[in-house]
């Protein structure tokens, strides 16, 4: 057959294929039932123009029509609402249950220096200047200082709209570097994850020292629920890159780095979710100075256990389908 | 060297795609680009600052101004490749002072700054043209889409890329108890650091290099592949090759044609008087490693919004700055802040108000969350309403004859046999929704009903409908007209088993 | 033959070729997303700077939202190109030639972090640069690949002669070579097509501009003119 | 389109069944079901489905998790029709060739040789069709639609009866293609297994250990009952069935009503309704009638609409299976009017 009495034959089918593709595109395709049968005819024109050498713009043309057409074909859709819940309940929890291992490395590797730097921060008042410099402990020790008046009044809600946007910002970038840093076979994640452990170990220790107890503690009680346990999270994400990079076992190291990433993208949003929360509970009510001590300090137990019962219990079941 | 064995797939390509092309070249000859680059480079390299030591600042410059003269080496060998041909690094050596010598002087000074140089190359070096000559060629070659410029200005700023990232990588590496930072060995001023300065942006530049050359070498190509058609040239070369096998010979004379005239290498040196387009404004290539224009040019740059990553920098200097009110201006503001502030406590309440609604969602939606959790739940029965119509059929009790039996043996014996049994069944339904309180829903079938009626303990009666039911499917789907004998049956036994406890109600 | 393009065997057996998109092009795009979002965040900042510490909050926040999830929003939702990408005709697709998804996005758009370090995409461009693909380490991670959305052109018209048949039976492939001289003959210089026509004497027999004639009225039989 | 019979139109006359060839029809697949029933204790619903499928000559997706009896479903119903039965497990790197067959260069004799795939038989199990990358699922869905083979251009006519039984884990598992839901359509129905009832389980224990060694699955208690013509005549029997003007108006109703029903998205094409009518026949001829009842279509209803229906996003979250939300349809949607 020659190419124009060719073109002439199937045109109408180009055309119809092409404007089901642009309504499908447009996500308002309504009615699909035909668009299977016409896109396989469509690839069949286009092996035949090939085959019979046809010229290259009608090959061209037809290329683009198929490429379309494969593209909607096989392009999953999913809603992404049903997905979210679906994500919230059964997948984050399952799948931080399923890398309990490296959850626990993770968690060792923060909370051992949190520790040991606590306890030599308490015993010893000089050894926080080991690790901050002169000024930055200076400036904790002010925000902390319960004799200082400025924490005793009570924040206006712009103000706490700037905190919450900037711990935001702060808290979620370092949650996606303590994730990212795993492809460098670990090493980022693992620094993050100690100097954050030493950050935080040092300052509580020293404050703790200083007796600033009542300003300090009912603070960080009650995001830290969320907050630590997200680093911690993000950080088991980042380690499992690693662990990708160094045991792919009967997988290629890209193979494996793959197959560890998308395993590992359920624990990153999840994290940057849990981060979220604890940004709004700090910037809204950790701030808050009307509230007394022990019933921050109830609430934050609430949080704890609410996080803890969480990723114990939650997505146990076959999960919604 | 010969059309056909050229080593990439001809077709017509836009200039973004030539240049990808050019990319590839480059990495499938790697190892030889680099080698002839470094062949002139690093001796380059060492002798300036071997001569101008005591200013090493001044060796750094030539080897940024000796860029394009590193260039040649690597263009010939590229020019061979791409036909198969193998260059042999002893042959470079042999030819370097043709190779590389050619056109030096416009190639360091006037045309130093092109940002089309790499597009421009081949057309002197390995078409051999110069003067007049060689600035119509490029005209014709760059037609009214010149292209070539974006390449040089992203090379170039990969070529800073590289460089500061191997002082960020040094610096990472430095451990802390020596007090040197990248900043420092940016900025330092010694010759030690000068030269590590000098060496790091020759490797900086080494890694760009091969690409670069590849990349406007294969623009060349592919203006003139779409000028020329050399993708049609060798469809139809080889279709004369077929029809003439016998003369094979005298076609491979013809095929000489296009790569003599790009590749011959002409060995006479050049003092070309082109005046060529000359390009005074462009920051043609990455800053000289001298230490104040080093730094001056990376501040220079790095303001630039290209190098834009700083921007989380700043976004924190606006905040600070934020917090002094003098930024706001002279004029009287305080109604916008109270505004803002209202704004902003109104903003919280609703947050607390969507935490709070999130809870209470939660605590709604929590049999199912049950279920989620694995537990299992207790689905909710479904309400029931006695339906007033089933099948279709109008199942009210006021809808009813008195007496249905006889009713329905009038219409048998008129021989409406569909109506008869009609009215039966519908009875029989309404009677045992009504007095035995069986539910049916609106779209349960007879098979249905059935089961209902026999899970209930009166066995005659399930019996009955049984019966009623088999021959009422047959009338109604199979139009199978039931036996007279049965009917009487049935009209007989109606009041039996269903009748009496209606007929007082109606 | 070296080439950029990749093929994919489709399900229905036909072969799909794409073009994949190297550094360069990426760069250009990079840089337009880059004033997009600078423009944003200025125009933005000068309008919520009037809002006191609250503006700077929903500042921040949306400086955040913009810098992470800017890539994934138009991924998702624009068929795979940020308005960059989308002016440079590229963009983003899973390395089995289907739609990206969420959950890619998300990786590749995270792992810019890792992409950038040290300093301006250095890592990334290393691999772009090594891999055969193009792909930088976050395209590594979730399987994907960048590259050229070709626009369909229009047809090419063949110059209009009175159709003639071949002298010699000539095989598919060189038939279509007839046809695409004729398509674009056009663009070439007279000279060039008299020296390419020329080239299949064997054919025509035929010299000079009568040979481009010549293969004309061919190219309009093998197309199927009468 | 092979796989629809051509609906009969309007005011088609009931055509007259031979009584005597309906009865002996009704007893053969009486004794089939009996048959198959041996090897696989309960899951009576699940057979009942598969016999459908064979007898309306459609192919089936049978849903279910691993190790529930899928394999031995269909070699039992192999064995007992006594017809060629072919399996092929799904595999990340099955290539399409490896299902339909390929042209071979045979040395000696110097030329190709055409090595037929697994396709050639009468009972294809395609175990685990998700598994599989889209490329081969498209090449075994175009042999279940065209009902030949293609290979080296060569056109190949399958045998009949020819049908799939293709099964796969439900969706969420990890490294599965699943089936693009525009294809789905393909499959006349779809069977979900679940989990036997303990009885049931302990039965089947108690089957497969007895006196065997290893866990060979066991058919030699299944009888052949049938042959392939049989099943032609069978399934020629089963396309004559009647079916009344209501019960095709109320199989139509129902599809209709799948597409404007609150709660799913995507609601079942024209193609939903021909599949209901055929699977209805062929569930009156299990039921013993000559002609098919709302009770019929509403029997079959969730086998044949469940895939080609998906739910809204908020019924989903509100964690509706797509059953339920059919079973809500099917009490909703009047049964046939008089």
């Amino acid at each position: 057959m020659r190419q124009k009495a060719f073109e002439e034959k199937h045109k109408p089918q180009w055309l119809q294929l092409d404007s089901l593709l642009s309504s499908l595109e447009q996500q308002n395709g309504a009615d699909n039932a035909d668009f299977p049968a016409l896109y396989r005819k469509v690839c069949h024109h286009l092996a035949l123009a090939k085959d019979r050498q046809y010229s290259p713009h009608l090959i061209n043309n037809l290329h683009h029509l198929v490429l379309r057409g494969h593209q909607q074909l096989y392009h999953q859709k999913k809603p992404f609402a049903s997905q979210m819940v679906r994500f919230l309940l059964h997948d984050f929890p399952a799948s931080l249950r399923k890398e309990a291992k490296l959850f626990w490395l993770s968690t060792g590797l923060f909370l051992l220096p949190a520790l040991i730097m606590g306890a030599l921060c308490y015993n010893n008042g000089d050894m926080i200047y080991s690790v901050h410099s002169v000024m930055g402990v200076a400036d904790i020790e002010a925000m902390y200082d319960p004799a200082n008046e400025s924490i005793g009044r009570e924040r206006q809600s712009d103000t706490d709209f700037k905190m919450f946007g900037f711990y935001i910002y702060n808290n979620v970038s370092i949650g996606f570097r303590t994730f990212a840093s795993g492809l460098l076979y670990g090493i980022g994640t693992v620094i993050v994850l100690i100097s954050n452990g030493v950050f935080i170990g040092s300052i509580a220790g020293h404050l703790t020292q200083l007796q600033f107890t009542e300003t300090f503690w009912p603070f960080v009680s009650g995001h830290g629920a969320f907050e630590l346990t997200a680093i911690v999270i993000s950080g088991t994400a980042g380690l499992q890159l690693a662990r990708a990079l160094f045991s792919p076992g009967r997988l290629g190291r890209i193979a494996a780095l793959k197959q560890a990433a998308s395993q590992a993208v359920p624990l990153v949003i999840g994290a940057t979710l849990m981060l979220f929360i604890a940004a709004f509970i700090e910037a809204f009510w950790s701030s808050s100075t009307t509230v007394s001590s022990p019933i921050k300090y109830s609430v934050a137990a609430i949080l704890w256990l609410a996080v803890i019962a969480y990723f114990l219990f939650a997505g146990r079941g076959h999960g919604p389908r | 060297m010969d059309l056909d064995k050229i080593r990439v797939n001809v077709r017509p390509r836009t200039t973004a795609q030539a240049i990808d092309l050019g990319f590839v070249m480059a990495r499938h000859w790697w190892r030889p680009l680099m080698l002839s680059w470094l062949m002139l480079a690093l001796p380059m390299f060492i002798l300036f600052h071997l001569i101008f030591y005591q200013m090493p600042w001044i060796a750094g410059l030539l080897v940024w101004l000796c860029k394009p003269l590193y260039e040649q080496a690597p263009l010939h060998v590229l020019s061979r490749a791409l036909f198969s041909e193998k260059t042999s690094m002893k042959e470079i050596a042999k030819n370097l002072r043709s190779i590389a010598g050619k056109q030096m002087i416009a190639n360091l000074t006037w045309r130093r700054l092109s940002l089309r140089r790499s597009f421009n190359a081949p057309v002197s070096q390995l078409e051999g043209l110069k003067g007049d000559a060689r600035k119509k060629r490029i005209n014709v070659l760059h037609g009214n889409k010149p292209s070539g410029g974006w390449l040089t200005f992203i090379c170039v700023h990969l070529e800073l890329v590289f460089y500061l990232s191997i002082f960020a990588l040094i610096s990472l590496f430095i451990p802390r108890e020596i007090e040197v930072n990248a900043f420092e060995l940016i900025t330092g001023e010694t010759f030690w650091i000068i030269l590590l300065q000098d060496f790091i942006y020759l490797l900086a530049i080494a890694i760009v290099a091969p690409f670069y050359i590849a990349a406007g070498f294969s623009l060349y190509l592919h203006r003139r592949i779409e000028l020329e058609a050399w993708d049609i040239e060798l469809d139809f070369r080889k279709l004369n090759t077929r029809l003439n096998s016998q003369k094979r010979s005298s076609t491979n004379l013809a095929a000489l044609f296009v790569v003599c005239s790009l590749l011959t290498v002409q060995l006479t040196d050049s003092t070309a008087m082109a005046s060529e387009n000359f390009l005074t404004t462009s920051d043609q290539t990455s800053p000289a490693p001298t230490k104040e224009t080093a730094q001056q040019q990376i501040q220079e740059i790095l303001k630039d919004e290209v190098f834009g990553q700083e921007e989380t920098h700043k976004v924190w200097r606006e905040i600070e700055s934020d917090d002094q009110p003098e930024d706001i201006g002279d004029f009287d503001l305080d109604w916008l802040q109270k505004i803002a502030e209202a704004i902003a406590f109104i903003g919280e309440f609703i947050l607390w108000v969507i935490i709070g609604a999130l809870v209470l969602w939660i605590v709604y939606l929590y049999p199912k969350w049950t279920q989620w959790f694995g537990i299992k739940s207790i689905t909710p029965r479904k309400k029931y309403r006695a339906p007033e119509t089933l099948f279709g059929l109008d199942v009210r009790p006021e809808s009813l004859p008195d007496d249905i039996g006889a009713e329905a043996w009038r219409l048998c014996q008129d021989n409406q046999m569909r109506a008869a049994l009609s009215l039966l069944y519908r009875a029989s339904l309404v009677t045992l929704m009504n007095q035995h309180k069986l539910e049916f829903h609106k779209g349960a079938t007879e098979g249905e009903c059935l089961k209902i009626v026999q899970q209930t303990q009166l066995q005659e009666l399930g019996n009955y409908f049984y019966r009623l039911t088999v021959i009422w499917k047959a009338m109604a789907y199979g139009h199978q007209a039931p036996s007279l004998d049965d009917m009487q049956s049935l009209c007989e036994h109606w009041r039996e088993h269903l009748g009496t406890k209606h007929e007082p109600a109606c | 033959m070296l080439d950029t393009s990749r093929t994919f065997e489709t399900p229905e057996g036909v072969d799909l070729g794409l073009s994949i998109a190297g550094p360069i092009v990426r760069a250009q795009a990079w840089l337009i997303d880059l004033l997009i979002r600078a423009a944003i965040y200025i125009g933005l900042g000068m309008i919520l700077n009037f809002l006191g510490d609250f503006g700077g909050g929903i500042w921040l926040i949306i400086i955040f939202l913009t810098e992470w999830f800017y890539p994934v929003i138009f991924e998702i939702f624009k068929n795979g190109a940020t308005p960059g990408k989308k002016r440079m005709c590229i963009k983003v697709i899973n390395d089995n030639g289907t739609p990206i998804h969420w959950s890619a996005s998300i990786v590749r758009n995270l792992l810019r972090v890792v992409d950038f370090m040290p300093f301006g995409y250095a890592f990334g461009l290393c691999s772009i640069l090594i891999s055969r693909d193009f792909k930088r380490l976050g395209d590594l991670a979730a399987s994907t690949l960048v590259v050229y959305e070709e626009p369909t052109a229009s047809a090419p018209e063949i110059p209009t002669a009175e159709p003639a048949v071949p002298r010699q039976a000539l095989t598919l492939e060189e038939q279509r070579a007839i046809l695409e001289f004729s398509e674009r003959s056009s663009r070439l210089s007279p000279e060039r097509c008299k020296e390419l026509a020329e080239l299949l004497e064997v054919i025509t027999a035929k010299q000079g501009p009568t040979a481009v004639e010549q293969l004309h009225r061919y190219a309009n039989w093998l197309q199927g003119r009468s | 389109m092979s796989e629809e019979t051509t609906p009969p139109t309007e005011h088609t006359p009931p055509t007259i069944v031979n009584k005597d060839a309906f009865e002996q029809a009704h007893a053969k697949v009486s004794q089939l079901r009996h048959s198959v029933a041996r090897a696989i204790i309960g899951q009576q619903r699940v057979i009942d489905e598969t016999i459908i499928t064979l007898l309306a000559g459609g192919h089936a997706l049978i849903e279910g998790v691993p190790g529930l009896g899928k394999t031995l479903l269909a070699r039992a119903l192999a064995t007992a029709v006594g017809t060629q039965f072919g399996r092929v497990q799904f595999t990340p790197d099955l290539m399409p060739t490896d299902v339909t067959g390929h042209a071979m260069y045979e040395s000696h004799s110097e030329r190709f040789v055409i090595r037929r795939g697994p396709v050639f038989c009468n009972f294809l199990l395609a175990d685990e069709i998700n598994r599989a990358p889209a490329k081969t699922q498209a090449a075994l869905l175009e042999v279940m639609q065209e009902q030949q083979v293609t290979i080296e251009g060569k056109s190949f006519a399958l045998q009949p009866p020819f049908m799939v039984l293709a099964t796969q884990n439900p969706i969420e598992q990890e490294g599965t293609y699943p089936l693009p839901e525009a294809q789905l359509d393909r499959f006349l129905l779809k069977v979900k297994i679940d989990y036997p009832e303990h009885e049931e389980e302990s039965a089947l224990v108690r089957n497969v250990t007895h006196g065997h060694v290893g866990d060979q699955l066991n058919v030699s208690e299944v009888k052949q009952v049938l042959n392939g013509e049989d099943v032609v005549q069978l399934q020629q029997l089963v396309a004559n069935l009647n079916v009344d003007e209501q019960v095709f108006d109320y199989a139509v109703r129902l599809v209709r009503a799948t597409r404007d029903w609150n709660g799913i998205a995507i609601g079942a094409g024209p193609r939903g309704a021909i599949a209901l009518i055929r699977a209805a026949r062929a569930q009156a001829l299990l039921n013993g009638h000559t002609f098919v009842t709302p009770d019929d279509i509403k029997t079959i209803a969730k086998a044949a609409l469940r895939h080609r229906v998906s739910l809204t996003p908020d019924m989903e979250i509100e964690g509706i299976h797509i059953d339920d939300a059919l079973e809500r349809l099917l009490e909703q949607v009047d049964a046939p009017r008089t």
